[in-house]
């Protein structure tokens, strides 16, 4: 049980930066995600926390203590690899107990933590198997177990669900979850997986391109996302996000304008992005709404996503009810102005002042055709 | 990385220099050897500094063994096993591999146990199915219809004999094997959807991504054919046949005349050593990944 | 267009090379044939590769083949008589005018000679005279008694190494039996019968090894071989060792070898004191015409060994190496144009003299055992583990004799029904 | 293993095998059958008819004390060989695995020995292993005979052990550092996560997952210390069996016996039960051995 | 342009038999998707097809041709693989031109032909790099353009998709389907991923152990599968599937009966599976509905889906609005009669009369909790 605190940590190969200075606090006990596209620096960040890579520049404390130059076994923490990385010639006793033995634990005493931790992830009866003969799920468990016997303060994990089909990934999810909240370890869990990432974290990292995009909880990331990038990569399909301009104190949105609070006033003249997710779209009343190009739609069964171009630009909705779309046909949408988020076009970064958002909610209800 | 210790990096450094002591420090020894004087070279203790008599040792050790002469049967010698290898190789490979033929499993297993028999248990009778290729077949005709036949073919003394038989072994046809089984199904699936037929994909295909096994066997083969010496000892009588191998022998210090001049016969060694060396040491990242992708 | 055909040869380095000169001036001396002469690296070499190509139908018209392979040549039905062959083309050779001790060793039980002589040569003592001087040894020693008092000398003049030796068994065994009437094989040494057995282990051979391995403790004798990085000739010519024992052929190379103003010379092989000296064996090889070539071929073959059977060519050969001439004509005349008294070739009629001793008896004529080559090795390996490793010698003899029998053994079932003449 | 996807046709692979296939019938399985016939009959040297004399020559070769010598020696050849070279070679890859700067030039280096030619490697060993001069001679100067394998036969097994080593040990090198470059970087890091240090982790993780690529290497290079062409380079041209048969490995007594001693027959019997020792060994090898040693 | 006739095809590896038995008509220009899981025996449908694979027993006609005994090339076949199986030694020009190269077109005419198709799968700039310069999507293309440059009758697609990453994979569909558009060659497209069959095929083919279990268009199939099978493999997360029995004309399930259509009276007794699908479930007002115990719940972000256990077995829901429940508290739900499914328990196949689900519709309204 022990608080990580990363301050100004960089990490360069050679001349290329990797990680331009995170500042991150992870507090005893809570379930951190680290979400972030393919090489943005996630595994990197993990593994300087573990000490399997070097510190290039700033700090990173466990517990308190300053571990930069602390061998990865003299920081308490413990790894779930992406592959596992089980001892292939070992058995899943000798691969769970072998950091036991290592430390020099005494055989009576080592069978029986790895009987024990074997019997918390389940896998009492396979243990004296070679790990070549276990299922990818059996194999995530004795990866779990093996970090769990040491009882380390620190859980690390590196995509370790990436490698099991679909229906695997949601339940070991689910066996994380509950691990969790047995151990109350402090967790580091890193992945490109959105929802894993919404359904797991306590707090939620998001990283791009070696910088920290935006820290919370999940469902406030999801609901007020800090930049486009975060915008664009949580949810599915991605937020739709169309580019405008503020003028005249109300952003044009297609055929709609929609005014903006007066605390915004300033933005006159700025470029600006307009981002709506698909599944808050709605097919509009005959008539009304932002008409967009209809190009297909892609059926689910369990409604249907209408693929559009508005602007120029690619419009997703996910709808529930049938439509006919014919290709080249304009198609009129509603979008409900709560809903909306608008970021600088320039930095990417949200626009928000006092936590209100910029659209004025007054103006709302009065979403209308607009008149060019 | 992790344990970057001073003292973990150290040991290493410790470990590959001794390594490097060992493994090159005879290289550096002959080198020492073959470019100082025949006092030099024999003082007790020896002096690891080289002269500067290399380029007048190797003249006399060139001359004594007649080395340029051997140097080119040499050549000839290993081009000719070399290419024969790899190519006659990577035809049966690809007979054994990409077919579905009941002959495949007799071939690969009339191939297979050449590897456990080289030429050294062998030698005698090999040497005379050489001195008259057609021995069998005039053997056997003889047997089914009685009919003795006069023709002959001597390899004895000849390119072809010193050749031949070192071609006839499996380890090339391994190699290609093994990588052969490698390379995944769909990609002789994708060139027959193509329209491609099994001569064109060879040609096309697995020859051109065979390259890396290809130099590796080259390697292999470079340094298997001018390393060959029992062979051509037994073979060759005729001194425009003999290769560097059997040369040195005639570079041992001479029998009757006085101090033993090893600057001399080191230099020659030296001499005789080189090409493969620089094959290998040219062509060693091929090689390297070839050799690696034939275990097993 | 001349005639083509092959002779293979087994001398090396210097010796080598004259062999080369003679097939130049056999070639240079006609227009009908040419002799195309190639070296084998070694005598034992020179029969494998025959045998080797014999088998495959590419032996050469001529091969030379040392005394140890005798026997396996004359049982091998591979080649041509000599006397058959010269008497077939048309040459008149007086086969008495050869030394029959020299002749005998190559020649049926009826003294019909199968090969030519043609190097020869027998073993003799190398002394240093310059170093002898110096430590106060007078006259050439000829006992072996002597020998060692010579050694003691040497040694106590500051000389290392006062004798050289090897393992070398033709002159440790095969001469010293001879010239000290020990048989080295029953029957004759082998010559009235396939059934001989070695019995060099209850001869005075045991007697000479232990003398030996006396002398070695007392650092008067001292191996010297090429494993030691070292042999006996080199040994010698760089005045490492003063005394070593070795072929007569060597005579010439050791006078051009040794620095100016060394003065040396060479002895018959010592005897034990008291013993009544034996001629000495021959060594060296001769010459076999093999069988199954063309006919065009004999006719060059035997123009060549009657080439080199002259007289001139002879005294040439003896000159510039260090062989003897094996023709009592030959020697007659060397001696009589005073060869043998001047300076560089002074002393090699010391060769002849031990050859021609004593009238060729059963322990002097000369050696018929199968597989000679071998039996050699053999001894040697026991003479390895007597000098290098102080094994027992009646012992490491003892079991050397046994596989060589065997060995014998197996070469009589081999020519089972074989009979020797 | 099998490929999937194969073409089909009868003649092709009948075709494309067929070259390498008649040079191997010609020139291994031919002559093997010769070997086999001598084996049973006593053949003169010069050829001829040949006695059949049954199973004499193996009861002449089993009860020769000389040749269970050689066979013993042969084992301790074809074991302390191997064995001393795989390790050096894991000492070394372990080493250069560190990627420590300046490693990639001491792999280059290491691999070149291999293409030393065992005669040539031998011809340079005796001067810097012969006790007179050279290294060893400096040797000696402290104590006389401290090293001479003119002299004493370990010495002189020694001597060639060294030099099969020197040759081999950069071979090996080269196959186990690619082994460890394959072991997933991520096994160590989490054995090191586990608390375990770099030698521990060498001898705990890195040395069992190699254990493939040790067993090729160990079948592989005794089967080069038993019959390989290097093997009996090396003895011919340094020992020649000596002193007093303590270097008379099977393989060049084989030779020997035929071609010094005129012995076809004894050598033919000699081959055939080196040949068989070779198969069961392999077998041996391959049926339980290897069943340990892969973990997929 | 050709139509594929399947007719009682098997396939036999040795003694085990892998296609039982496979009957289907693939109509001109159709595009059709095989969906099952791994091992079903779809990829070896597909090669029999292209001529990888030889037909056991049956008929395969292309276009009418029976091609039991054709060579591949003789097919008029085009196959994309799941790797791509580009040949790595050659430039993208050269690997989309092999097939013309190999069936002899002049060096100039190729070049124009090879152009042309990458131009239209957007390869123009990269052309002469090596496969391997390329990221997936590319790789993707090549092969796509590989395979149409010989203008097929039939276009194969193995799995094409599942190497490449979930973003490139939605919009490499797109361009899939959109290829299809354009070429309209009848095509077979195997996958088992069920939004990529649902959202590409015209006429979905779901395949199980070696036998096809339905065979219809995908909306068809997501809203009456014809066994639990297809109804559990087919909608994420899958339909719940409670086990129960027909007792007085009406099944019980949970807390609730759910009487049957009169036509179904002769079940009486028989045990059944009753389906929902978890994006129909609503929360039930509070007093109605059936009671589950709670687990836990995922946030989406959009939506969650509550986890609970409905008689003994798992039962999820997917709904819009938030709840709180604590693990083990009951939670009640409202199955709407309309979207439940019933299957035979024994055989699994769907129960249905004259294409009139089992459940009556007056009954729907009448869902009532039971009495027990
Ligand atoms: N040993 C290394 N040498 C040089 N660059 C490296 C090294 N390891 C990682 N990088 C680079 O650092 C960047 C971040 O890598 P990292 O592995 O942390 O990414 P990631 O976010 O974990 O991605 P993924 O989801 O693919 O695992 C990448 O651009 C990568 O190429
Ligand atoms: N060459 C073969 N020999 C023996 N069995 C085979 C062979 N190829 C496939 N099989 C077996 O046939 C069955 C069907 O294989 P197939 O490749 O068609 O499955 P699939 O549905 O494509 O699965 P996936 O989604 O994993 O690709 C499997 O059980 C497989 O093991
Ligand atoms: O050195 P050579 O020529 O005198 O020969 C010596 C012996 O006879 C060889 O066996
Ligand atoms: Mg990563
Ligand atoms: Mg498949």
């Amino acid at each position: 049980m022990a608080q990580i605190d990363i301050r100004a940590v960089r990490k360069s190969y050679g001349k290329t930066q990797t990680l331009h200075g995170v500042d991150l606090i992870f507090p005893t006990g809570e379930f951190v995600v680290i979400l972030g596209p393919s090489g943005c620096g996630k595994s990197t960040l993990l593994r300087m926390i573990a000490g399997l890579e070097e510190i290039t520049a700033g700090e990173i404390a466990i517990g308190g203590t300053v571990v930069n130059k602390l061998e990865p076994r003299e920081r308490g923490c413990a790894m779930v690899f992406q592959n596992y990385a089980l001892y292939p010639h070992m058995s899943v006793a000798d691969n769970i107990g072998y950091a036991l033995k290592v430390s020099g634990v005494p055989k009576a005493e080592r069978r029986r933590r790895v009987e024990e931790t074997a019997a918390i992830v389940g896998l009492t009866d396979y243990l004296d198997r070679r790990p070549a003969a276990l299922s990818g799920g059996q194999r995530q468990r004795v990866a779990m177990g093996r970090a769990m016997i040491r009882e380390p303060k620190v859980f690390l994990f590196d995509e370790p669900l990436s490698n099991l089909d679909a229906k695997l990934r949601v339940s070991m999810r689910a066996e994380i979850r509950k691990l969790h909240q047995r151990l109350n370890a402090t967790s580091v869990f890193v992945t490109h997986d959105q929802v894993e990432a919404m359904t797991l974290a306590d707090r939620l990292v998001v990283m791009n391109k070696g910088r920290v995009e935006q820290v919370g909880q999940p469902l406030d990331i999801y609901h007020r996302p800090a930049s486009t990038f975060v915008a664009a990569f949580i949810g599915s399909p991605a937020m739709n996000l169309i580019d405008s301009r503020v003028e005249g104190g109300a952003v044009r949105l297609g055929s709609a304008v929609i005014p903006l609070a007066p605390a915004f006033a300033g933005l006159e003249g700025r470029a600006v992005t307009v981002g709506i997710r698909p599944e808050q779209v709605r097919l509009a009343a005959p008539g009304t709404g932002l008409v967009a190009i209809a190009d297909f739609v892609e059926e689910l069964g369990a409604g249907r996503i209408v693929h559009a171009v508005m602007e120029g630009q690619p419009f997703a909705a996910a709808i529930g009810e049938e439509v006919r779309v014919a290709p080249g046909q304009p198609i009129a949408f509603d979008l409900p102005a709560e809903h909306l988020h608008l970021f600088d076009r320039e930095t990417g970064r949200r626009i928000e002042i006092d936590g209100e958002p910029a659209q004025s909610r007054a103006a709302a209800a009065t979403l209308a055709p607009a008149l060019s | 990385m992790i344990q970057r210790t001073p003292f973990a990096n150290a040991l290493t450094y410790a470990i590959m220099v001794i390594g490097f002591l060992l493994l090159i420090g005879p290289f550096l020894v002959v080198i020492a050897g073959a470019s100082q004087t025949m006092q030099q070279v024999n003082a007790v203790p020896f002096r690891f500094v080289p002269g500067d008599q290399f380029l007048a040792n190797a003249t006399a050790a060139w001359t004594r063994g007649d080395l340029g002469h051997a140097m080119i049967n040499s050549l000839i010698m290993t081009l000719m096993i070399t290419f024969g290898k790899v190519a006659l190789s990577a035809c049966t490979a690809f007979a054994i591999v990409f077919f579905r033929s009941p002959l495949k499993h007799l071939f690969f297993w009339t191939v297979f146990i050449t590897l456990m028999l080289p030429l050294e248990v062998r030698v005698v009778p090999t040497y005379a199915v050489a001195a008259d290729m057609f021995t069998p077949f005039r053997l056997l005709i003889q047997f089914f219809t009685g009919i003795e036949l006069k023709i002959e073919w001597n390899l004895l003394n000849s390119y072809a004999g010193l050749t031949l038989p070192l071609i006839a072994t499996a380890t090339g046809t391994f190699l290609y094997r093994q990588f052969f089984m490698t390379l995944p199904d769909e990609l002789a699936e994708a060139a027959r959807m193509d329209g491609s037929g099994p001569v064109r994909f060879f040609f096309d295909m697995l020859l051109p991504l065979s390259r890396t096994n290809i130099l590796a066997l080259t390697t292999i083969m470079f340094v298997y054919g001018w390393n060959q010496y029992l062979w051509p000892l037994l073979m060759v009588t005729d001194p425009s046949y003999q290769t560097v191998m059997m040369k040195l022998r005639m570079l041992l210090p001479p029998e009757d005349g006085g101090t033993p001049d090893w600057n001399v016969t080191l230099a020659g060694s030296l001499l005789i050593m080189l090409p493969p060396v620089l094959v290998v040491a040219v062509l060693q990242r091929w090689f390297v990944r070839g050799l690696v992708s034939s275990e097993k | 267009e001349k005639t083509k055909f092959e002779f293979w040869y087994g001398n090396t380095g210097d010796i080598g090379e004259r062999v080369q000169e003679a097939c130049k001036k056999f070639n240079d001396s006609q227009a009908d044939f040419e002799i195309v002469c190639t070296s084998q690296n070694g005598y034992d070499t020179t029969l494998q590769n025959t045998i080797a190509a014999y088998r495959a139908k590419k032996q050469p018209a001529i091969t030379q083949i040392y005394d140890a392979g005798t026997l396996d040549m004359m049982l091998s039905k591979a080649f041509v008589p000599a006397k058959k062959l010269m008497a077939d083309n048309g040459y008149k050779i007086d086969w008495d005018n050869y030394f029959p001790g020299i002749a005998n060793y190559y020649a049926t039980g009826s003294g019909e000679l199968l090969s030519f002589p043609f190097n020869s040569s027998t073993a003799v003592i190398y002394y240093n005279m310059s170093a002898f001087e110096k430590a106060g040894v007078t006259g050439k020693p000829q006992t072996w008694e002597e020998v060692a008092e010579a050694a003691k000398k040497l040694k106590a003049a500051g000389y290392e190494c006062p004798m050289a030796f090897n393992f070398d068994t033709w002159p440790l065994m095969e001469q010293f039996s001879a010239i000290h009437d020990q048989p080295i094989a029953t029957e004759g040494n082998g010559y009235k019968g396939l059934n001989a057995e070695l019995v060099v282990n209850k001869t005075k051979f045991i007697d000479e090894l232990k003398f030996f391995k006396k002398m070695q403790d007392e650092k008067l004798f001292v191996v010297k071989t090429k494993q030691l990085g070292m042999d006996i000739v080199p040994a010698f010519t760089s005045q490492t060792c003063q005394i070593m024992m070795s072929s007569i052929a060597d005579h010439g190379t050791v006078g051009k070898t040794l620095p100016e103003g060394v003065k040396w010379d060479v002895a018959m092989l010592p005897v034990f004191k008291g013993t009544e000296r034996k001629k000495s064996l021959v060594g060296g090889a001769s010459l076999w015409v093999m069988a199954g070539r063309p006919e065009a071929e004999y006719k060059g073959a035997a123009a060549f060994l009657n080439f080199i059977a002259q007289p001139d060519m002879v005294q040439w050969w003896s000159t510039v190496t260090g062989y003897i001439p094996v023709t009592k004509t030959g020697f007659e005349s060397m001696k009589k144009n005073g060869f043998y008294d001047k300076a560089p070739y002074k002393g090699r009629e010391i060769a002849i003299e031990s050859l021609t001793l004593t009238q060729p008896t059963d322990t002097t004529r000369g050696i018929r055992l199968g597989n000679f080559t071998q039996i050699r090795k053999e001894v040697t390996s026991a003479l390895e583990a007597i000098y290098m490793q102080n094994a027992d010698i009646q012992s490491s003899i003892d079991q050397a004799v046994e596989r060589s029998n065997q060995g014998l053994r197996r070469f009589e079932k081999t020519y089972a029904g074989e009979k020797l003449n | 293993m099998e490929k999937r996807s194969v073409f089909k046709s009868t003649w092709l692979p009948i075709l494309f095998a067929a070259p390498q296939l008649l040079l191997i019938l010609l020139f291994f399985y031919w002559p093997v059958t010769a070997v086999l016939n001598w084996a049973f009959t006593l053949e003169p040297p010069f050829g001829g008819a040949a006695e059949f004399v049954g199973l004499d020559n193996f009861k002449e070769v089993f009860n020769d004390q000389l040749y269970w010598h050689s066979v013993m020696i042969s084992i301790i050849f074809a074991i302390c060989g191997p064995l001393t070279a795989i390790f050096i070679g894991l000492v070394l890859a372990l080493a250069v695995d560190r990627e420590l700067p300046g490693s990639g030039f001491f792999r280059f280096l290491y691999i070149l020995p291999f293409a030393v030619a065992g005669p040539a490697g031998g011809m340079a060993f005796r001067f810097i292993l012969s006790p007179e001069r050279g290294l060893a001679a400096m040797l000696n100067e402290i104590q006389p005979d401290l090293w001479n394998p003119a002299k004493y036969g370990s010495h002189a097994l020694a001597f060639v052990i060294i030099i099969f080593i020197w040759k081999w040990a950069g071979y090996t090198f080269i196959f186990l550092l690619a082994g460890l470059q394959s072991v997933p970087r991520s096994l160590i890091e989490a054995a090191a996560m586990d608390g375990s240090g770099p030698i521990r982790r060498a001898i705990d993780i890195q040395v069992p997952l190699l254990a493939p690529t040790l067993f090729f290497l160990l079948v592989t290079m005794m089967t080069e210390g038993f019959v390989g062409s290097d093997t009996f380079g090396m003895v011919h041209a340094t020992t020649r069996g000596g002193p007093n048969h303590a270097t008379e490995l099977m393989v060049y007594r084989i030779v020997d016996e035929a071609f010094q001693g005129l012995n076809y027959s004894g050598a033919s019997a000699q081959s055939l039960v080196l040949i068989g020792l070779i198969m069961i060994f392999t077998f041996i090898q391959f049926r339980f051995v290897e069943r340990r040693v892969h973990y997929k």
